[in-house]
């Protein structure tokens, strides 16, 4: 860590000293359930896992953005640090990778990382990409005709905005002037096939005009920036002023998921120079050398995060797994039909 | 009770509805100014404001898929799409999305929505305004599939899709809009989602049918008595959940069992029908599971003569009947 | 008519005082044919007729840019003008009104409109909106494949740029660079939805640059403007500089359909006012004064147009329906099956 | 002949196909660079270059629309769709438009169309990636639905789809990938659309099934024969067109029908074989024709107890076996 003098400066509004150290602790605290995540997969213990490495930065901003309580979030597959940081706790999170009954997202139905926590105003996707964001706008229709003061933020990558179903949403949402962000974390691949594969635009962004919507773009790497471009997203929509896409430029520092080998389509160049843009370290150096957080809190932090996840891991690990009856469960309000 | 056709009685529940309770709106294409194509949301717009009547893109996923994060968040509403052959663009957000929410999230969301759609022939529709869609459907746990065939069913069915917690497809035969009338219960009238209605009671056969071909099967039945031939009609009305005692129960009755529909024999409904019957109730039997159905070719075409040559008719029907009764 | 003295001019490449009057002409036929649907509709001849009023010149300005028998159409329903212009004939065109046998589109199975001419380079279309945008793009990357020199344009109404196939076909041509048109004949409707309630942007040509397209607009009622815009994107495609969204801003003048009752969601001012929009009479006044047609040849021309929509009328009434037996040809290679 | 693994098989008869027919090329999410998920393509994009091997856009409908417009326009497309969980935004495109645009137009326009896609549970795919999809396209007329279960059968059925002029809709077993091993032909093996195949001949009762269920089946009765109990195994490997006479001739041989399938029960493709056999062999049987399927819940869970509960085992499939021959 540089042992430069510390520098204060003025905060974006809605940050503390007090937050910044709590989005470095999700940080963390992501990064240890994601490695755990893989390693339990190593270990035969699960059979999947998928990472969200390269995106903590603009998750964690994302959900500090938010008024909890009030906003939704409709986040996908890859958003853990999210989660964690719109109150997901690590012992949810290990209970989804175990797929045990008690996992309160699907019971052990959905594969890790489809969230589900209607009280905590975060709610259910599939696997199916893009489908989850006409139900975001259906969302945000609602709190509007209610005239609630919830705004609805939903995320996807960049491949995902290739699907017919992501611009009829954005169409949607345009027209109705909808109190809901639109955030793509654009991390240059999908699994396999680079963003120029994709579309034919430099950034997702561009897309925003063909709906009337404002298109921004932060670093999404970098929690502060993400933090300020998202935040104004977020009150422009409660303040009435519509829709934001906003596009997170990140990278997914690992394979797509347990299942993939992304050294088929990229190089170890390219990997290697991606770890520079790693959001963790970069934000623990930002934090030391501005005062927020000394060597020896931020090996409290990590200590507690890993005590956090272990406790969890051994917790989960012990919990029921579901019973073959539990198949019939929730088809119908009624119970299983025909 | 006042008489009224199909398309009246579905006029008037979607209206009580929209009155009765505020989460209730509806949403598709032309449904505003326009009143829909049929003339069913006639003057809503006026009355209830864009809010709850809203003209929707040219869009059929986000239709489904807007309605489906509408009723996630506590609302109750009716996704129309105007014609079923253009339900196909929202398959993904139907079949995929809506039929798994409750049980992807083990009850944590649910998916209180009803789809409605005209569908079927007779009305010159050609090949991309006439198709029938309910084998498309009928298979997906998770999904109600609902065809009532006249204006008392369809309300009380419309009524009881719209109390459902779970997502309802309603499928409004074209045909029996304006043909079709009857006595039409006032008030809160619900139909149980579920059960099978017996159209004619009779002794020697037993059709198995539902939509427009009820009305038809009906017709044939009553040309078959002056014969003496006594034959019982089976309206479905819920094609999922299906009747499996109704249908079990007339089978048994009369011995033999005729199944119509308009929809294309592979593969369609009365295939469940007869398999149900061949599981239950095969030493019951005293002749084979027949079926009556729209040929195997992609659609009815513009010409008449195609129409006329897809769809079963009364005509038709009751020849397959007297040579099921001669079995 | 005016009887200023008549100003020669340059004018566009490609075109010619003859090709101006041909134009001209396929305007007038279309009218015929236009007018002739309703009519039998109105008489009970025909359950169903649809109208291109409005949208003559941008679909006669379409037909003349392309190349006949290299290049390829894949229009839509409103596209008589269009079709009559690319090959289709009287007879033909009053041969899928009546729903004869010998329909060559589609033997009396589909509405009127859904032209499939492949000899002629015209693709066959379902009523689905917007579905056949893709099998467009995928016509052109076969081209493209082969190194073949053809174009292929595609045109749809604004309504049907709201469906999520329209995006993923533009997306996919962009990305491809494909050899194709796009074009947009904006008349402001979807049957009763105005444009207003469609899209959150004014111009369907915005939604180009989400594309990587180039989006041009032209006035849709102007035959010479909508020639040299098509024309233009016509030969960058054929020159390999890929798609271009073209937005021909016209009106529909008439009811949707025969089934609509355009008075219940539009003023009879506002139809009024559309009327002055009406191409046929704007361009034949447009070459009377240039002198590229007397009111002689005009009355020819008039008298020619409504004797072969007319003998097309009674030779087609006369033709065969199809039979029974017809139901059930071309549903495979092999015939029905199962 | 060589013994070669289902996927193999498949990547043999892509390779070759590319190889020997200009017109063919491969469109899909990840066959490129990736190989495809399974890596069934690996090396395709070296071997052929990027204008044959194509990476898409992550966008289903435009997969199948795109390769429908080159089907019409001369070219062979083999369009894939990652997993079979992901058709759905492809629906319209393969329902509404390439299953009829020979038929709308009169035989002008024709689409010669492969759509190859991994579909089935049993490999830890979770809710989202193990679904079956035949009984929601077999009803639709103009489209052909194979469901291959060998290795040798997925090269000479994916080789006729190929050269077939309509559009194939080709279901690859992902648990058969590696699990199933067996003699491949090698050179241009076809094998005919619409032909069953019996898996193993038997007198006293007849199992019909496809796919993976096949071997299963074929496992039970190897038990069962212990006994003395002798099962026939009919494998459909073609679902549309069904081979009604195979079907029929099981069924009348051994008077006795155990339909078997992942999919869910009801509506399922099972529905059909067993209305077929009703309503043409009812005095046949000396037993009801029996189902045993996936039950009608949406979905098969990601934890190993749901995936188990879900899928007919040998086990399961034998005591139905048992049963049914007791009867
Ligand atoms: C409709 C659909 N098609 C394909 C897939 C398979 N799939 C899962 S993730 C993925 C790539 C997604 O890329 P992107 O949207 O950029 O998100 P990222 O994973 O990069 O964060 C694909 C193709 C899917 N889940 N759903
Ligand atoms: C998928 C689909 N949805 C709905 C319809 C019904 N419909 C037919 S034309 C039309 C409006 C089309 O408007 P636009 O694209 O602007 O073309 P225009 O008719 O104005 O030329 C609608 C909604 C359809 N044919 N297909
Ligand atoms: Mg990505
Ligand atoms: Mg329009």
């Amino acid at each position: 860590m540089k042992s430069e003098p510390s520098v204060r400066e003025t905060l974006p509004e809605g940050l503390t000293p007090e937050r910044l150290r709590d989005m470095y602790y999700f940080m963390i605290l992501t990064r240890v359930c994601d490695d755990r995540g893989f390693a339990l997969n190593r270990q035969g213990k699960i059979p999947f896992a998928a990472t969200c490495q390269g995106h903590e930065a603009i998750q964690v901003a994302a959900a500090f953005a938010l008024r909890r309580g009030t906003d939704w979030i409709v986040p996908y597959y890859r958003d853990t640090c999210m989660a964690l940081s719109f109150g997901v706790t690590p012992r949810e999170q290990l209970m989804c990778l175990f797929a045990r009954k008690g996992d309160i997202f699907s019971s052990g139905r959905q594969f890790p990382n489809h969230y589900s926590v209607p009280d905590r105003h975060i709610a259910s996707i599939s696997s199916i990409i893009a489908a989850h964001v006409t139900h975001a706008v259906g969302m945000a229709l609602a709190h509007k005709m209610r005239k609630e003061e919830s705004v609805v933020l939903t995320s996807f990558g960049e491949g995902s905005t290739s699907e017919g179903e992501w611009h009829e949403a954005l169409n949607f949402a345009g027209i109705h002037k909808l109190p809901i962000v639109f955030l793509c974390e654009n991390n240059e691949y999908a699994i396999s096939v680079p963003q120029s594969m994709q579309m034919a635009v430099k950034n997702v962004a561009d897309r925003a005009v063909a709906y009337g919507l404002p298109g921004v773009i932060c670093d999404g790497t970098d929690p502060i920036a993400s933090y300020v471009t998202v935040r104004e997203a977020v009150e422009r929509a409660r303040a009435g002023g519509g829709a934001t896409l906003v596009e997170a430029k990140c990278y997914r520092a690992m394979s797509h998921t347990t299942d993939d080998n992304q050294l088929t389509y990229r190089t170890p160049d390219e990997i290697e120079a991606a770890k520079k843009r790693d959001p963790v370290p970069r934000f623990e150096a930002w934090l030391a050398d501005r005062g927020y957080l000394d060597e020896r809190s931020a090996a409290e932090l990590k200590a507690r995060a890993l005590a956090e996840v272990n406790e969890a891991t051994d917790w989960a690990e012990l919990q029921p797994l579901p019973t073959p009856e539990d198949l019939y469960t929730h088809v119908y309000a009624e119970g299983p039909l025909s | 009770m006042a008489v009224k056709n199909l398309l009246e009685a579905v006029r008037e529940t979607l209206h009580d509805a929209l009155a009765r309770d505020e989460r209730v709106f509806i949403m598709g294409e032309d449904v505003g100014a326009r009143g829909n194509v049929f003339l069913i949301t006639k003057d809503f717009l006026e009355e209830f404001g864009s809010d709850r009547i809203l003209d929707t893109p040219l869009a059929e996923a986000s239709i489904v898929g807007v309605a489906i994060g509408a009723a996630m968040a506590g609302l109750r509403p009716i996704a129309e799409i105007q014609f079923a052959d253009f339900i196909y663009p929202a398959f993904n957000q139907i079949v995929g999305e809506a039929a798994k929410i409750r049980y992807r999230s083990a009850g944590g969301n649910t998916c209180p929505l009803v789809i409605r759609t005209p569908y079927g022939g007779g009305v010159g529709g050609a090949l991309s305004h006439s198709v029938s869609i309910e084998a498309l459907f009928y298979h997906v746990p998770g999904l109600k599939v609902l065809a009532p065939s006249t204006p008392a069913d369809a309300k009380g069915l419309l009524n009881a899709a719209i109390e459902d917690d779970d997502p309802v497809l309603f499928l409004e035969h074209k045909k029996t809009y304006r043909l079709i009338k009857g006595e039409v219960p006032s008030g809160n009238h619900t139909v149980p989602i579920g059960k099978a209605d017996i159209a004619r009671a009779g002794r020697d056969l037993s059709v198995i049918t539902y939509g427009l071909m009820r009305h038809f099967a009906v017709q044939a039945a009553e040309e078959l008595i002056k014969d003496g031939i006594d034959v019982e009609v089976l309206d479905l009305r819920s094609i999922r959940p299906m009747d499996r005692d109704a249908i079990l129960t007339t089978a048994t009755k009369t011995r033999k069992v005729l199944i119509v529909h308009e929809d294309n024999k592979f593969g369609g409904v009365g295939a469940e029908i007869s398999a149900i019957i061949a599981e239950e109730a095969l030493f019951e039997l005293d002749a084979p599971v027949r079926r009556l159905c729209g040929p195997d070719v992609p659609a009815m075409g513009y010409s008449k003569v195609y129409e006329d040559a897809f769809m079963p008719s009364p005509e038709r029907i009751a020849a397959a009947m007297r040579d099921l009764a001669a079995f």
